[in-house]
């Protein structure tokens, strides 16, 4: 692996299409390590299936995705024409965490318990050990005393802080959120935004699709506007939000604030 | 005590009942069974010609007279038969202290049904006989044949087309015809192509190894029977969890192994459950074709006793029997359920 | 098997009943499942041949006690092995090495197995419900009727036959059990039973108010064998020979006597 | 017709193919029939020794020759059996345009297999027997069965504790004894309780009645049996419907009896349709129990050839024909289920 | 039914517990024909339940229960001391629609069947009638393209939509709303607001349980605030938003604007 790389993640000319249906067309980005990314945009536009691209959740019709620096991925129209081997593939995947918008929590399993398993299903590390840091995780996201309680006890707010902790227990280097606070009711959201900027805070790299504006506007560095599968325009906070360029990045904005 | 009873909530007031009536039974119980006739004094009961028809048996090849001794927990049940054209029958009920002649009235429906249970039950037989071979082998044919069935499910949903063809094939195959050829053929035909014999298995000196062989035989047919409609249970249980749960799984990094056996199977037990139940109560009545090679269950018994005594009141302890199982296993399967909920 | 437990069995035979005294037959040129036993098929199920006893365990009727006394002039021991009638032949020289179930020598089965000769012989009877005013003179008569019969005997391949030919036009009931076709008569569902005379006599014995012998067929004998393996001739031969035996010394005519009384040939 | 292949959609060259394979083989099966030899043709095949026997049978009364003949599309089947002392047996098989010897080889086999299937079809029967019995049988059960489970399922989740505990009972009984035992009382035990006969309730002059009264005692009791199960199904199906489907029904004025039949019911149709697959399934094979009282489904008689020949071939026919019904039947399943889901 | 009536709907002392849960503690409320009254509060404040009471999906534990001036439902301590008969209770409780969270549309029939179902079977209406009349809804909720789609095919804002227009055909003077916007993605939540504020300016009486502040600003004429069972305060939008009394108003306020 390339130690020395200038975006710790890069996408060109990234397509998609389930069936005829083509959900993503021609995105290119480029993400430096410690970026905090918002993606806004209407439904439909493909914002999910984007980073769910990235992670190998959907398989990418055509383009090529470098993580770190190396090509990750290259595939044009629906066949592989280049990829890592399957070690490194496993390796590079796990610098990604990803948190989804209905949680996705292990039903079955305590709150520690959901937080532990990977670790010490995927990386073998010693129970104990990752005991510790998953406790010091949940102290993070406020929850070490619901340690051992399981999901189904706790509201979607708490649901989601500990989905957060889950995918920071693998330790990533980069965190992709899809719309992490739209199930939670709207006295909920405060806590998940909360944690989510102290992540950023602490220099996290970050992709996030999400409908608040307001935290895109604190905390993003970049926000982009996707729609009908494309980015149809990007640019600081300050200027997309407030002196948007394009008429249908207006016309969303409108609908929403 | 009632005062006390009214402070209870509802469950320990039902609770407290249970067990109340539930040790009055065992007293109950203990008591009959301690002064229930012995024995010796059953068998003392023979009337004079039918003694000297005894002693007369001891030096004959030809035995005339069959003794029965049936002792079923709080009662015992006695009887003489002679056999040939001209057939003497004395049938005695042995309950609380006392020996009842059995040929008439209630006396006689009590000697029958304790007759038919104790046989039914396969007391005094080998241990595949009745219900205990009707027990053993749906509760081992359940349990391969949800291994197997999760086998086949897991392989059936699998991407290698080829497995997943062979998987469905089997389970279309053997879904789609009846248990009872199958059994037949993998009794009959298979140790005649392959060359062996069932019985071969066991020991050649076990008297019973006819019985076990056939055992074996049937219980490879039921678990392969059993194990394509489990199948289909694991597949709909599993599909039944949310897609989320495995995307969560992968994005974790963990593979396709270890979120089955981590994440999705574990969570799909539950949902198994009930399904499982009604498989496994399938299997308990279908247990009564393994009256095709030979194996007596609970329906084979009662049938022949009907057949053999024209009584229809056999299948009044069958019906008993067959609701207690159900009842004590659906229970069980409960139990279980329960345990597997406990997150929910 | 030893020399010494055939001596001691013969001496108890001797002992117990007043036959004429035989030598032990000679098998050890034949192969058995285990050694020293003759093992047996049947189906106990078809009083008065073979039944269960209401302890539940006891095999009992006429072709037990045959068996028994046969095994005995072989000196061996007889092990029954309790089995269904549906495949019942299929378990020869696998489960046991004779089948003994009121087995009815047929054309169609000496293709494949060997039959001893006959130890008992019945006629084609025709059960009607007491009282009938069902005249029947002879099987032809049943012509236009609904009969019973249980499933592959002799009653049945008579009937299916007397069918077939377009002799008679019958409605033949198959049933899995002797008891079943009594069972409808009694019901109503059909006008007649075809069985062996040895079953409906015993049937017409203890229900005399419920059933009557209508029609006994004298020309038309069932014969009951021993049936076993295809090549095991040397078997079949010793059991012919203890078969003669117990004719010659009265043994069967004693024991059919025991069980159907003395109406039976 | 290479090329035009090649730019159609892949399901549409599937389609080309399928249609292409079906047209070849009707065309053939269409040839084939027409050059089969007649039925006259076959029965001149017998020796002359038959044929003597055969004019000897019109003037007596006790007729010797069995002659059968199976026509089966494409083949036929002829043999002349008689009985007695000296039995003489011929068979033929007649098939594009010739007719074989059929004593030994591929010939007896081809034989074998036109006379077993003939016989499984039930061909020349009465209308009550073998695959026509089992899929009237099943088919009808099955009807009945969802029409009595849909009136359990309301009866035990209705607030009549009376009622519900009840059908709860009904449930239970029926689907914790074996259908054989149910079967038997209902077609031995309660004619001679209610002193009626099956055979009575059809045209004395009608000489199938005692088949179609049995059939209708069969019916009668798989129906109950199946409806047990079904209850259970469409219990399931109704409550996996989201309660808001309730609410909004109730919301909008309408009553219970409304909100079921208009709302519920209707979507909860869909859901019970595999399950329902299932039982339809389950009873195909549990239609073999009514070999109890009589009637001949497929494995009943393939069990009789195989214990009158005893050849295992029979179950080859038995195998084809009860894939093609359930294939058959599953296949209708699905299209009713994607009929049902159109609006998803 | 008395056709003279100051308050069309009117609660007293209403109380409900799950078990041991009491979620309701003693509601009064008095609405006027044509009143439109916004319900907020945090969750778990029972204002979905509140009402469920009223349309009898929920039974009130205790208190009185007014629609048109008539005492329709009279219970103490789980019993019933008073109701109406059960045809004036039918009539009555058609006096009232609802409008779920998750719409409840019938999935199996379409849309123009869904708006159509109640008016045939409930009232026995000509159908040819109501096929008119629900084509003049579907109209006015901007779905008539759409009246032969099924649900399924729709978005949540147009299902909402539908559902409303359904509510509608049974001609109710009151409407109940249950968060009808919370369920749905933020650019189509204004279309169904929209519906709602035209409803209004008709003159509909309304009461909705919303998490939409602004258009509880916009549109009610009184907001209630609920928590822990009780309405902690109500008042004007104008009063309530921008000068609450009671801390936990001043608290959730602050939370979610
Ligand atoms: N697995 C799939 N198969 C077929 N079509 C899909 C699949 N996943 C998504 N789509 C379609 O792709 C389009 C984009 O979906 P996606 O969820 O990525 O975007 P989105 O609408 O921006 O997300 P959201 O609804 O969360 O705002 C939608 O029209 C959706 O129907
Ligand atoms: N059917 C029920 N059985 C038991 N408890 C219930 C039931 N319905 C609601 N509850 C409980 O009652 C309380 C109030 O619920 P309700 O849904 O009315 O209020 P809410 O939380 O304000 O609504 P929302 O979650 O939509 O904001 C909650 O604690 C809930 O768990
Ligand atoms: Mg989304
Ligand atoms: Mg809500």
């Amino acid at each position: 692996m390339s130690e020395s790389y200038e975006y710790i993640l890069e996408t060109e000319h990234v397509s998609k299409s389930f069936g005829s249906l083509e959900v993503l067309k021609d995105i290119n980005l480029k993400v430096k390590k410690g970026e905090v990314i918002c993606i806004i945009g209407p439904s439909g536009a493909g914002k999910p299936t984007y980073l769910r691209s990235l992670n190998q959740l959907e398989t990418i019709t055509s383009g090529k995705i470098f993580i770190k620096g190396d090509l990750f991925l290259h595939r044009e129209k629906d066949h592989t024409i280049a990829d890592v081997s399957k070690a490194q593939r496993k390796a590079l995947l796990l610098e990604m965490g990803m948190c989804f918008q209905r949680f996705n929590l292990f039903p079955h399993k305590t709150v520690l318990e959901n937080v532990m398993l990977a670790p010490i299903t995927v990386k073998k590390e010693h129970p104990q050990q990752v005991q510790a840091e998953a406790m010091e995780l949940l102290e993070s996201v406020g929850l070490a005393d619901k340690a051992n309680e399981y999901p189904s006890r706790l509201s979607g707010g708490q649901q989601q802080r500990v989905a957060i902790a889950r995918a920071l227990a693998m330790k990533p280097e980069i965190m992709l959120f899809d719309e992490p606070t739209s199930a939670l009711d709207p006295e909920l959201v405060g806590d998940v935004l909360q944690v989510m900027k102290d992540l950023a805070a602490k220099g996290m790299t970050m992709l996030c699709v999400t409908h608040e504006m307001g935290f895109a506007r604190d905390v993003a560095d970049r926000v982009l506007f996707m729609a009908d599968g494309i980015i149809a325009e990007e640019g600081r906070p300050e200027d997309l939000f407030t002196n948007p360029q394009n008429p249908r990045t207006q016309a969303f904005l409108k609908s929403v604030l | 005590m009632n005062e006390q009873v009214k402070q209870m909530p509802a469950w320990k007031k039902t609770l407290a009942k249970v067990i109340g009536v539930v040790a009055i039974i065992v007293v109950v119980a203990g008591i009959l069974c301690a002064v229930k006739p012995t024995k010796e004094t059953m068998i003392a009961q023979a009337s004079d010609e039918m003694q000297e028809m005894i002693k007369e048996d001891e030096t004959s090849t030809r035995k005339r007279v069959t003794t029965t001794y049936n002792s079923l927990i709080v009662i015992n049940y006695c009887s003489f038969t002679s056999s040939g054209q001209v057939t003497l029958n004395e049938k005695y009920v042995g309950f609380a202290g006392k020996v009842y002649k059995a040929d008439e009235g209630a006396a006689k429906v009590a000697g029958q049904m304790v007759n038919y249970t104790y046989r039914m039950l396969g007391c005094g037989e080998n241990i595949l006989h009745g219900a205990k071979l009707t027990i053993v082998l749906t509760v081992l044919s359940t349990i391969f044949g949800v291994v197997l069935g999760t086998l086949l499910a897991l392989g059936k949903m699998s991407k290698n087309l080829i497995l997943s063809k062979f998987c469905q094939a089997y389970i279309f195959f053997f879904r789609g015809t009846p248990l009872l050829i199958q059994l037949f053929v993998i009794y009959f035909t298979v140790p005649g192509i392959c060359g062996f014999a069932w019985r071969d298995l066991f020991s050649a000196a076990d008297n019973e190894a006819v019985y076990k062989g056939a055992f074996l035989a049937a219980l490879i047919a039921f678990a392969l029977n059993s194990g394509a409609y489990c199948a289909e249970i694991v597949r709909a249980a599993i599909q039944s969890i949310d897609k989320g749960q495995m995307e969560a799984s992968k994005a974790l990094g963990m593979n396709y192994r270890q979120s089955m056996t981590k994440v999705i199977i574990p969570q799909s037990i539950r949902r198994m459950i009930p399904p499982v139940c009604n498989e496994f109560i399938m299997i308990l009545k279908d247990a009564s074709l393994v009256f095709a090679i030979s194996l007596m269950d609970i329906t084979t018994i009662s049938k022949n006793i009907m057949t053999s005594e024209g009584s229809y009141l056999v299948f009044i302890p069958a019906l008993v029997i067959y609701l207690i199982i159900t009842g004590v296993f659906t229970f069980i399967f409960n139990k279980i359920e329960k345990k597997f909920s406990v997150y929910e | 098997g030893s020399s010494s437990e055939e001596t001691t069995k013969e001496s108890s035979v001797a002992e117990s009943t007043d036959e004429t005294q035989t030598s032990t037959i000679d098998v050890s040129d034949v192969e058995f499942i285990s050694d020293g036993v003759l093992t047996m098929g049947c189906d106990a199920n078809y009083p008065p041949f073979e039944t269960i006893a209401e302890d539940g365990t006891t095999p009992i009727g006429y072709d037990i006690d045959v068996m028994t006394e046969v095994a005995n002039r072989l000196g061996l021991e007889l092990n029954v092995v309790n089995t269904g009638w549906d495949g019942i032949f299929e378990g020869i020289d696998v489960n046991y090495d004779v089948v003994c179930s009121g087995v009815t020598i047929t054309e169609e089965r000496k293709e494949s197995m060997l039959f001893s000769d006959s130890y008992i012989t019945n006629y084609q009877t025709v059960v009607v419900p007491a009282g009938s005013d069902l005249k029947i003179e002879s099987l032809n008569d049943l012509d236009g009727k609904t009969i019973a019969v249980q499933k592959e005997t002799t009653s049945d391949i008579v009937m299916s036959d007397l069918k077939s030919t377009n002799t008679i036009d019958v409605n033949i009931v198959q049933n899995e059990k002797v008891t079943a076709c009594f069972t409808q008569l009694t019901n109503g569902e059909i006008d007649a039973v075809v069985c062996d005379s040895s079953v409906a006599d015993s049937y017409v014995a203890s229900q005399s108010d419920v059933y009557e012998i209508a029609y006994k067929d004298k020309e038309e004998a069932e014969v009951f064998g021993i049936a076993m393996g295809i090549n095991n001739t040397k078997l079949q031969a010793a059991i012919n020979q203890a078969l003669a035996d117990m004719e010659a010394d009265g043994w069967l005519e004693e024991t059919r006597n025991y069980w159907f009384g003395d109406d039976t040939e």
